[in-house]
């Protein structure tokens, strides 16, 4: 196929979307936190709020890799959005929404950030950066061969997967690969840093880790890319495990059930220590992992 | 016409004169150093990649050369990298114990590099890479250790010496020492003999598991502008044997099959050498995750990185094999490109220990950006070189439904990340430190512009790999396996397609949206590195604010007590050597003359006893 | 003309008698009469058989010149004059002990009759004893002298079997008189295995060798290439003579693997020992005890050619490094490794041949030493000696890690320099010597010519 | 030649274009006031009920947060001894700006009990600008509410100029804080 | 039979030399092997009956039996090569007592 501009617009159209569509997400979850725990909560678009108050601060800046890892790791994560496939029909890029693009890209926009961290030269950023690499080094591991075995079946263009799950006789991998299924969503946990293992953010341990030295519009930038991020994953679960969606409601209504599970399930968890995540992942979920790529590639065992 | 035996007399012939040229004035000694390099490479460069180096030109009777795809691509990455480092010595090269034989040795073993990989005979090839050792083994104690050349020299020799064993079995099968005819004649026991042999070379060489020990010690201690030539270079002659040991031998090796049909039909070699692999990548990655010293880190990532080698001959699809090859071009750019920005480091601090720097981004950030550009391809991240390469990799062993590679290879991929960020946030960032503000400085042009050129081609390896991809393809062909097809744009593998230029674009043009977001907002106000959050506490000193040692200490805790396991078998071994010594002299060389009667009587008794019975 | 190889014995001989009648003399004598020798050896001595006392040949004395005795002639008498020039000053008293060896040594390399081969065996040995005396260890001396009596008269004794079987001491007699009456070569094994133990003990080879450590470690530049690199290239030479004439007819089945076992091990256990060496001069002796064994493996092996190599390869080398750090020894007082660090950052060139020899020692490329070790290796393999094949090479890592190890800590100076100052002549001789490694490493042409006539020495033995 | 073509009137000066833009910054700003908790004194212990289910402090927009770079808010809970105050005059100006200052109880209006200390000060006012004071020993969890709302009010009417106050007056409030703390900025005072 | 008597002198030499410590006793043990050689090596030339292997007037038919001759000239040249190893073993003796003060290999320490 060939790549126009229009395909980099709908591109950014599905980053913009990403954003709003997970910022308002999030708002709402925290309103459904705050009535679980008998609260009023904030207003739906408070994460709106919140984003935009911090763009308008007049931030501090430590040099220009400070500067410059902030850009490159909102620019990587917006990039990475752009390949994202919202339903099985509409993508910005066809055929190239590869997987490992997901991965890898999203790394860029990591490495950014944590290298806008370490910039700072604020300890706490560094402690920080090196929880969320070896959180990273963590899930990623059981993830991936989940993935693999995904892979191995139905190919890696994300809307490919997508078509596999719909197409007649096959079932969403969450049923089709149940072991996978549940290794993919605790793996989720650990990329979206929800509760247990939220160690590298832990604002009351590390005073809030990578972030400690970012106010104003780094910030906010930060944010968004949080926010995008999340998007991401979030829709990688959707389209790897629920079967993408036909049709955009489809989707977001998957979305938020996903989303919403996952931050419901890190509200009732404390924190692990940062040895305990590697030791978690690198126990249950990678042995179920094992299990289910071994039934799954070698016995040929797919529900 | 180029001619490949004119090269390697020109070669000796600038050693010899470098030699008094740097006697006379060590900057003109490694200018002249630099021109002879890049003549070298401009008459491959040339010539080589329409296949029209000249052969045929006998000077020297009893060499003979032949120019293969294989050998040229190796012979111009490693060239490349000579090159690229040869311009470091200028401001290098002075201040060494033996400057004059620095040049010298630099050039000999660039002689070596190009024997081997245009040989047509085992011998030659043998005897350069004996050479290669020798000449690079001298060049290492200039740095700091000196025992680093010894365990580089042991366990050279114990490749060379187990290739050498393996030749002389393929001599006695086909009664040549010819390549091609050798390759062709092994078969059965035989073929799995010299396979093995060839493959304790290729992992010697190429510092893979159980011999990883030498690399970090070697890459670490050895001088600073030889540090990149060795992971950048020679290690690949590792690679070059393991083309040999796993693409030509082992398929004449015999096949275990498994009944099952759903498991993978390999060779029970095959899985080994992928095992083999993938624990060097996970040992490797895990080594570097603990080290403090910006070098030896690299060079356990160059162990990890010759693990995904390993891992990609040894699955031995076309696109595996591919990713093999395009893997050893873009981790020499990689690790060439990292350890010159180092080097550069410590040419202006005088240390590469981590926990003694920081925040030499302010005063050096091209070399940073060099230094990230690298890292970013080492680990596999687009738009650099490494991502297609690894890109490719994962394919063929998703393809292969390989799991326990798998985890090897991506647990390396994610550990690629923690450890290249060591040395970023360690060294580059975080707090600058107060004995490094007034004094460091940018390196001089003639570092940064070698660093530059790599930094570049990292992009280009990894925005725009068809042309290389092309060339592999016919190495491919050479090797009897399907190219892999590809477009201007596109590779398309067996589970999808990337076209690493639209990556690139895309992410360029997610900065340029980042930065118009970054540039429209309000001016922040710019602060010291010194004024961070602190809990309010007042702190002046920047060793105090700077997180550089025991970075992962928490993940380190979890394996620390299993990291020494390998060394501390090596180091029984020599013990046991030592010991075996001196029960020999205990034994044989006491002073009491009885002990030699006694001997003499013993084997009497036992050859008539023998007789008798 | 023919038998003008009589003279190459008999001139230091003579020479000898009369230089103990003037101690002034002496020394010039013995300059003299070696390069007499040398000019002799290299134009005027035909290839032939020479006769003594007119007697037919299975019954008198009779010294033969072929290819190969003519090499390890041409090698010793070089290095012996070489070695002569390098110390007459300082050792003016062991003349008449160096023509006395001389004539011995030359005598063992010449002769074809295997008591007579005893006689020069004792001759060259007690000059042997008494070159080392320089040594003043008189206990090591000592100690060498008990060892080599009773390995030489091992000797006698298997050759005294052997004459009681066959009624002959002539070598080419003996072997043909076996071969013409398929002697069982289990009726072999006894006075072989003692012969091959008498010349053992002077060959170095392991367990029967505990006379070189004392001999060796305390050498001065004379007794130290003399007996490391002279003598040893010597026996060597001899021993091949026999082993690939007369003992190959014993060595079959069982005792053969015997021997290649006990070679092997010895080859083994002396690269162990030099790695758990820290002395210089310990490792160099050790790693000569090894290179010698390796000769042997391969003379019993039969690679007549590149055992003869080797031995001229090793004798070069090990002339360089004895030299070398009996020098710096004497200069420095201690050959400790570690006290001897940084011999060479003030002694380039000195360092530089040092490293070649070592470097040539070890195999490795562009030396002498590496085209000899891929050709017996090459042997070896068409041969099909597996084992030996991974022994040797096993052993040659060991050896690169402990000569890499010591050529490092010879480089590169730790705290205080050491100083040591090289003659002229030293020099010379060191480059020289590495020229010639360099040249024969680089240029194998002399060496593959040279292939054809070596080979053909069972042949000039065989047909008398 | 006039240029026919059609330009539109910039009647809106720079300065109108700033104010509109602060206008909106401001609705923003209010609605998402982010707390940096100086809990210095016993005031403190009225955070949790604002924060949690009884008053959800969160429905205003309002949560804690760990670092002053990313708060608005400098919650200065009590009374503020020598020793505390150099810290919190150095958080303040690690805030980004526009940044408020909210002091609970009496202790940072006049010293409360701690008035004749020597140790503690007595006017909050004299060394960083305070936008909101919550009277009351200690104030009761919906006088603390009620002050953020006056913030916001105060936001919303352009009043919460404490921040720009501090930088028009620097050289009197460094005055004062030289005067009663010696030196602000000590040196290191552990590692030395 | 005399070869055996001959063979026991040499087990006797080595012996001596295995078990004795002291320098003078080891040089004799070499002698005894020296000397038991030599009678080996005479009677590998001896022939039952034989006569001297001189021709006279008398034995000049080369039908009688006579004893082989070489041996014996082989003895005389081993005798004379044995005392001289032995008279240097023997000086080199004195040079030790005189170095060391003593003939027992056990007093003289270590250090050589």
């Amino acid at each position: 196929m060939s790549i126009t501009i229009l395909n980099f617009l709908i591109g950014l159209g599905i980053a913009f979307f990403g954003f709003v569509l997970q910022t308002s997400i999030a708002g709402l979850n925290r309103k459904i936190v705050g009535r679980l725990q008998k609260r009023v909560g904030p207003r739906w678009y408070q994460e709106f709020l919140d984003i935009f108050k911090l763009l308008s601060k007049r931030a501090t800046s430590h040099g220009w890799i400070f500067d410059f890892g902030v850009i490159m790791a909102l620019g990587g994560i917006i990039a990475t959005a752009m390949f994202m496939p919202l339903t099985s029909t509409f993508n910005a890029f066809g055929t190239y929404d590869n997987f490992f693009i997901f991965v890898y890209l999203l790394a860029v926009g990591m490495l950014g950030m944590a290298m806008s961290a370490s910039g700072s030269g604020n300890p706490w950023a560094s402690i920080g950066v090196m929880r969320a690499l070896t959180t990273m080094l963590a899930y990623e591991v059981p993830f991936m061969i989940i993935i693999l075995t995904i892979i191995k079946i139905a190919g890696s263009s994300l809307t490919g997967i997508q078509l596999y799950q719909q197409a007649a006789g096959n079932n969403w991998f969450l049923i089709a690969l149940p072991l996978g299924g549940i290794v993919g969503f605790i793996s989720l946990m650990g990329m979206l840093g929800k509760k247990p293992f939220e160690t590298y953010i832990a604002p009351a341990e590390i005073a809030s880790g990578p972030m400690v030295e970012y106010g104003g519009k780094q910030l906010g930038m930060l944010f968004i890319m949080h926010e995008i991020t999340v998007f991401i994953e979030v829709s990688l679960f959707v389209h790897l495990f629920l079967g993408g969606a036909t049709n955009i409601f489809i989707f977001i209504l998957k979305y938020f059930l996903v989303y919403t599970l996952a931050n419901l399930i890190s509200n009732v968890n404390g924190r692990f220590k940062i040895d305990q995540v590697v030791t978690f992942f690198y126990k249950w979920p990678l042995i179920l992992a094992i299990v289910q790529a071994f039934i799954a590639i070698y016995l040929g065992w797919v529900i | 016409m180029a001619n490949i035996e004119l090269l390697l007399l020109f070669l000796l012939a600038s050693g010899i004169v470098s030699y008094f040229l740097t006697k006379w004035k060590s900057f003109v000694g490694s200018v002249f150093t630099i021109f002879s390099t890049m003549f070298v490479f401009a008459s491959l460069a040339m010539y080589g990649f329409s296949g029209q180096l000249d052969t045929t030109v006998n000077v020297i009777p009893v060499l003979s050369f032949a120019q293969t795809n294989i050998g040229f691509y190796f012979a111009i990455i490693i060239v490349f990298v000579y090159l690229m480092v040869s311009f470091f010595h200028p401001y290098f090269v002075g201040e060494y114990k033996y400057k004059n034989s620095y040049n010298v040795m630099f050039l000999l073993s660039l002689a070596g590099v190009i024997g081997t990989f245009f040989a047509d005979n085992f011998i030659q090839l043998f005897f350069a890479f004996e050479f290669i050792v020798w000449t690079s083994m001298l060049l290492i104690p200039m740095g700091k250790s000196k025992k680093a050349a010894v365990s580089y020299y042991g366990f050279s020799a114990a490749g060379s010496f187990a290739m050498l064993f393996g030749i002389l079995v393929m001599r006695s099968v086909s009664g040549s020492f010819d390549i091609d005819l050798g390759l062709a004649s092994l078969a059965g026991g035989q073929a799995t003999l010299v396979f093995v042999m060839f493959l304790v070379a290729a992992f010697s060489k190429l510092g893979a598991f159980p011999f990883h020990i030498w690399l970090p010690e070697a890459h670490g201690n050895a001088p600073h502008p030889f540090s990149p030539v060795l992971s950048g270079a020679l290690v690949k002659l590792g690679a070059f044997v393991a083309v040999f040991a796993i693409l030509r031998i082992m398929p004449s090796t015999p096949l275990i099959d498994f009944a099952n049909s759903n498991l993978p039909h390999i060779p029970l070699g095959q899985y080994a050498v992928v095992i083999l692999g993938s624990l060097s990548i996970v040992f490797g990655t895990l080594m570097a995750i603990k080290e403090d010293d910006a070098k030896k880190l690299l060079a356990y990532s160059s162990m990890s990185h010759g693990g995904y080698i390993l891992v990609a001959f040894g699955i031995m699809t076309s696109q595996a094999v591919a990713g093999g090859f395009y893997h050893i071009l873009a981790h020499a750019l990689a690790s060439a490109g990292a350890f010159m920005a180092i080097a550069a480091v410590a040419k202006q601090t005088g240390t590469t220990k981590m926990s003694e720097l920081g925040g030499m981004i302010h005063k050096m950030p091209i070399t940073y950006i060099v230094y990230l550009v690298a890292i970013i391809s080492m680990a596999g991240i687009p738009p650099m070189g490494g991502f297609i390469s690894k890109w490719l990799i994962f394919q063929a062993v998703i393809d292969k439904g390989m799991i326990f590679v798998a985890i090897a290879v991506f647990f390396g991929s994610i550990g690629s990340f923690l450890y290249v960020f060591r040395p970023l946030a360690a060294l580059f960032l975080g707090q600058e430190l107060r004995e490094y503000k007034v004094k460091v400085k940018e390196a001089p042009f003639l570092m940064l512009l070698p660093m530059l050129i790599i930094t570049a081609l990292n992009v280009y390896t990894g925005v725009i790999p068809s042309a290389i991809l092309n060339f592999t393809n016919g190495m491919l062909v050479d090797l009897g396996l399907a190219p892999v097809s590809i477009t201007m744009w596109d590779i398309v593998g067996t589970t999808g397609t990337l076209n690493p230029a639209l990556i690139a674009l895309v992410f360029g043009f997610g900065v340029v949206i980042a930065f118009i977001i970054f540039i429209v907002l309000k001016k922040s106000k710019k602060v010291t590195l010194m004024e961070t959050y602190t809990a309010g506490n007042f702190v002046h000193d920047e060793q105090l604010l700077h997180y550089t040692k025991d970075f992962y200490a928490p993940l380190e805790r979890l394996y620390i007590k299993y990291t020494t396991i390998m060394k501390e078998f090596y180091e029984t071994l020599a013990v046991k050597v030592k010991e075996i010594g001196r029960f020999g002299k205990y034994l044989f060389m006491n002073k009491f003359i009885g002990t030699t009667i006694l001997w003499i009587i013993a084997i009497l008794l036992f050859l008539l006893v023998g007789e008798v019975l | 003309m023919s038998s003008l190889a009589v003279l190459l014995i008999a001139i230091p001989l003579i020479a000898a008698f009369v230089s103990i009648l003037s101690k002034k003399v002496a020394p010039y004598l013995l300059l003299i009469a070696s390069l007499i020798n040398v000019i002799l050896l290299f134009y005027f001595v035909p290839d032939g058989i020479v006769v003594i006392g007119g007697y037919d040949l299975p019954y008198g004395i009779n010294l033969f010149v072929d290819t190969f005795s003519r090499t390890g002639l041409g090698v010793v008498n070089v290095l012996f004059l070489v070695i002569v020039l390098l110390n007459i000053v300082e050792f003016k008293k062991y003349s008449s002990v160096l023509l006395v060896a001389l004539a011995g040594l030359n005598g063992l390399l010449l002769t074809g009759d295997l008591f007579n081969l005893f006689v020069f065996l004792e001759i060259s040995g007690i000059a042997a004893y008494l070159i080392t005396t320089s040594n003043h260890k008189p206990l090591a001396t000592f100690r060498y002298l008990i060892i080599g009596a009773v390995g030489s008269s091992l000797y006698l004794f298997g050759l005294i079997i052997f004459y009681g079987m066959f009624g002959t001491l002539n070598l080419m007699d003996m072997v043909s008189f076996i071969q013409a009456n398929n002697v069982d070569p289990s009726a072999l094994v006894l006075p072989a295995m003692l012969m091959f133990i008498g010349l053992g003990v002077e060959a170095k080879l392991l367990p029967f060798n505990s006379w070189v450590k004392g001999v060796l470690k305390d050498s001065n530049t004379l007794s130290g290439p003399m007996i490391a690199a002279v003598y040893a290239a010597t026996i060597s030479f001899v021993f091949g003579r026999i082993i690939n004439n007369l003992l190959t007819l014993a060595f079959v089945g069982n005792l053969l693997i015997v021997v290649l076992v006990l070679l092997a091990v010895g080859i083994f256990i002396a690269e162990a020992m030099a790695f758990a060496s820290t002395k210089v001069r310990e490792i160099l002796l050790y790693s000569s005890i090894a290179q010698a064994s390796i000769v042997i493996l391969l003379f019993v092996n039969g690679i007549v050619l590149w055992a003869v190599y080797l031995i001229i390869a090793n004798a070069l080398s090990k002339t360089v490094m004895f030299l070398v750090i009996n020098k710096a020894t004497k200069d420095h007082g201690d050959d400790e490794s570690d006290s001897l660090q940084g011999v060479f950052s003030k002694n380039i060139l000195v360092g530089i041949t040092f490293s070649v020899a070592t470097l040539s020692v070890m195999g490795l490329p562009l030396f002498m030493g590496f085209v000899v070790k891929l050709n017996y290796l090459t042997e070896l393999a068409v041969g099909a000696q597996w084992a030996l094949l991974a022994v040797i090479l096993i052993s040659s890592i060991i050896e690169g890690i402990y000569f890499v190890r010591m050529l490092i800590k010879l480089w590169y100076p730790e705290k205080n320099e050491v100083t040591v100052k090289f003659d002229l002549g030293f020099k010379v001789v060191f480059v020289a010597i590495a020229l010639i490694l360099l040249a024969l490493g680089t240029y194998t042409a002399p060496l593959n010519t040279l292939d054809n006539s070596i080979d053909t020495i069972a042949e000039v033995i065989d047909n008398g | 030649m006039k240029s026919t073509k059609f330009t539109p009137e910039r009647n809106i000066s720079k300065a109108e274009t700033d104010r509109k833009w602060w206008e909106i910054g401001d609705f923003f700003r209010r609605n998402s006031l982010w707390l940096l908790m100086y809990c210095t004194g016993c005031c403190a212990i009225e955070l949790p009920p604002a924060m949690t289910s009884a008053y959800d402090m969160e429905r205003l927009g309002m949560g804690p947060m760990a670092t002053p770079r990313q708060a608005d808010i400098l919650l200065v809970s009590g009374y503020l001894s020598l020793k505390t105050l150099r810290r919190l005059i150095y958080t303040y100006e690690q805030m980004s700006e526009p940044r408020y200052v909210v002091a609970l109880g009496s202790c940072p209006i006049n010293g409360g009990i701690y008035h004749d200390s020597h140790a503690v000060i007595n006017q909050l006012d004299q060394y960083v600008p305070v936008d909101v004071y919550v009277a009351g020993c200690m104030p009761n969890t919906e006088a603390v509410m009620n002050g953020f709302v006056d913030l916001m009010e105060q936001i919303k009417n352009k009043s919460a100029n404490g921040w720009k106050k501090y930088h028009d007056n620097y050289e009197w409030y460094r005055q004062n804080q030289i005067q009663s703390l010696g030196e602000v900025d000590v040196h290191d005072e552990f590692h030395d | 039979m005399i070869q055996y008597a001959a063979i026991i002198l040499i087990v006797f030499g080595l012996y001596g030399l295995l078990s004795n410590r002291n320098i003078i006793k080891m040089i004799i043990s070499l002698n005894i092997i020296e000397i038991g050689l030599n009678i080996f090596i005479i009677s590998v030339g001896f022939v039952y009956d034989g006569i001297a292997p001189i021709l006279t007037s008398t034995n000049s038919s080369s039908a009688l039996l006579y004893v082989d001759p070489l041996p014996q000239a082989l003895v005389l040249t081993a005798i004379v090569i044995g005392v001289g190893t032995t008279a240097l073993g023997l000086a080199l003796a004195k040079k030790i007592y005189s170095k060391y003060g003593t003939f027992e290999l056990d007093e003289m320490g270590d250090n050589e």
